[in-house]
């Protein structure tokens, strides 16, 4: 049996997303080979229109997913049980979350001026939202497997405008830093700017 | 219930960026001061809208959250208030610390503004229904006995502990929307202190008008504070919340 | 998309065996083309040493599942994620269905503020906690008896302080449920499609 087989079999099984590093572990393979291995299988399931399958991909987990083409035949089977509509305010931070991931709690208050602590309550017992890392006092929040599996998309990077609004904060960190607001804003616990949120973190 | 409702209310660099908007200004000094009335009347909805009567303020449910909602508005009121009064009175001497606030509104709506566009790109391709499915976790797998390898009564009451504690500390009262309320109330007095102490400037105004549309937006401020704004205390959840009036305000 | 690929979604996602029939109304196809997409996607399966899955058949009811010969994939992923001591997660988990049992997911949930469904089902399979009756439409969840024995304890209310915890937590409960969450909580998370995504990164 090839090694793609060993693949196809092992997420299948897990059914969650797994660790790249668990897989190379239980195939037998280095990680390098093992990236080589999940990016031919990737490529093998988004070209073809015969595969009913894709790749979800978050941080370095991945997961087999239905493609977004066939949501009626899912929807077929499992009737409004998966149904999550937004309200305005959970749209306003799930999005936040989204395109800033993996953001602080303080973050997203600042940005949208209000407390979010219910909010990012609601997200995370809906399993849209999860916590990750702890950043100091405060845990770092990032979107879940199940948000991407209701937009449809692989990754979060593939969202519009991604790279343009996950920058965009920094940028403005840097800005508020020069007109040494900072100095004012450092009693402040609503400051997200000690902890902007790193690309490398994904 | 509540929570439910919360989530359906604008925040308050929301309501002030479609205020600001639907007059189709840039975001600036200007434009904020220009929506300060309309924004401070919005607030005085507030009691009304959100269903804050003294009555009721015994049913914890029915006024928590809004009164936080409120206060972040009444962050975003006084430093409203800052920027009126200096559009009204430009001899107005402002500290290092109310010039720092003022930018930082400017600078936090813009951002506000700017990020209101993922929104919009989230909201296009959300769909209520999943998109893609997955398979539930090792579906195919037996169920078999695999004790963790250390693990007794004790580690389960320590994770026990851990988690009472989490809830006990989520449930301490919320000394921060007292604060901002108190912090506000200083403020509005010492803004009116400075327009007392300086009566000659008050003959520097622009006109009758302007002067009038002040003194209405510091009567609006002071009203809502004296008559919607509770001091609140719980000592903890389960214990009854107990209400009182703040005093009445020195200045007038 | 071809009805292959349709085919494949489904029994991806179905999991159980599934009636030919039901595959037919499902994917709008007659029983016979529907036997023949079913033939020529076994052929596919069988035929591959790069595919790590066939069709189980049993009567007019066939199932997805990993080929044989990869028994030791799934073998090595139930040892590397059962081998590990509790994550936190997990932990918590078990901790609040011991203090609080017999308790549902959804209150597990509240009291966590976060989506318990992957750390439930990860307790279930390693056989440290079990579903019991139903309340209303979700199941209510206890410790299994062979965990209890495992850790020294006759019965849950032999567990350290337990009087003090379990009515802590269940007024505390108590208290939410009155405030009525949402709506959401209300629907049955059990069904053999729950996949609701999990606190993992925790």
């Amino acid at each position: 049996m090839e090694n793609i087989a060993k693949l196809e079999a092992l997420l299948f099984f897990y059914g969650e997303p797994v660790d790249m590093s668990v897989i190379a572990r239980i195939l037998g393979i280095t990680l390098e080979e093992c990236e080589k291995e999940v990016s031919h299988y990737e490529q093998i399931l988004s070209s073809s229109n015969g595969r009913g399958l894709l790749i979800l991909r978050k941080g370095n987990s991945i997961q087999l997913a239905t493609k977004p083409e066939l949501k009626e035949i899912g929807e077929a089977i499992v009737k409004d049980e998966f149904r999550e509509s937004l309200t305005p305010a959970a749209l306003e931070t799930l999005a936040l979350v989204a395109y800033l991931s993996p953001v602080t709690r303080a973050t997203i208050d600042y940005i949208r001026g209000v407390n979010s602590s219910y909010s990012m309550r609601n997200l995370s017992l809906r399993g849209l939202v999860e916590r990750g890392e702890e950043k100091g006092a405060s845990f770092r929040y990032s979107p879940t497997q199940e948000f991407l599996k209701h937009i449809g998309v692989q990754h979060v990077k593939m969202l519009p405008e991604y790279e343009r609004y996950h920058s965009l904060l920094q940028t403005f960190a840097r800005t508020m830093e020069e007109v040494s607001v900072s100095e004012h804003e450092e009693k402040n616990p609503e400051t997200p700017f000690d902890e902007v949120p790193k690309e490398k973190a994904e | 219930m509540y929570e439910l409702k919360l989530d359906q209310y604008q925040g308050p660099l929301d309501k002030l960026l479609e205020l600001i908007e639907s007059k189709k200004m840039e975001i600036g000094t200007i434009a904020l001061a220009s929506v300060t009335a309309d924004f401070l009347h919005y607030l005085e909805g507030f009691k009304i809208d959100l269903g804050i009567d003294e009555d009721s303020l015994s049913e914890h449910a029915q006024y928590d959250a809004p009164l936080e909602l409120l206060a972040d508005f009444l962050v975003v009121a006084s430093r409203l208030l800052l920027i009126k009064s200096k559009t009204l009175l430009p001899s107005l001497e402002l500290t290092p610390d109310e010039q720092a606030e003022i930018q930082d509104l400017e600078v936090r709506l813009k951002l506000y503004q700017e990020f209101k566009r993922t929104q919009e790109h989230v909201r296009a391709c959300w769909s209520d229904m999943p998109k893609m499915y997955t398979r539930e976790f090792m579906l195919s797998a037996q169920v078999l006995f695999y004790p963790p390898s250390s693990i007794g009564p004790n580690e389960l009451l320590g994770a026990i502990l851990k988690i009472s504690g989490a809830l006990e500390s989520a449930m301490t009262p919320k000394v921060r929307v007292k604060n901002q309320i108190l912090n506000l109330r200083t403020k509005i007095e010492e803004v009116i202190a400075k327009l007392t102490n300086i009566p000659q400037n008050l003959r520097a105004l622009h006109g009758e008008g302007n002067r009038t549309e002040l003194v209405v937006l510091f009567l609006a401020i002071l009203h809502l504070i004296k008559q919607q704004i509770v001091k609140v205390e719980q000592v903890d959840h389960f214990s009854e919340i107990m209400i009182a009036k703040m005093d009445a305000l020195k200045v007038e």
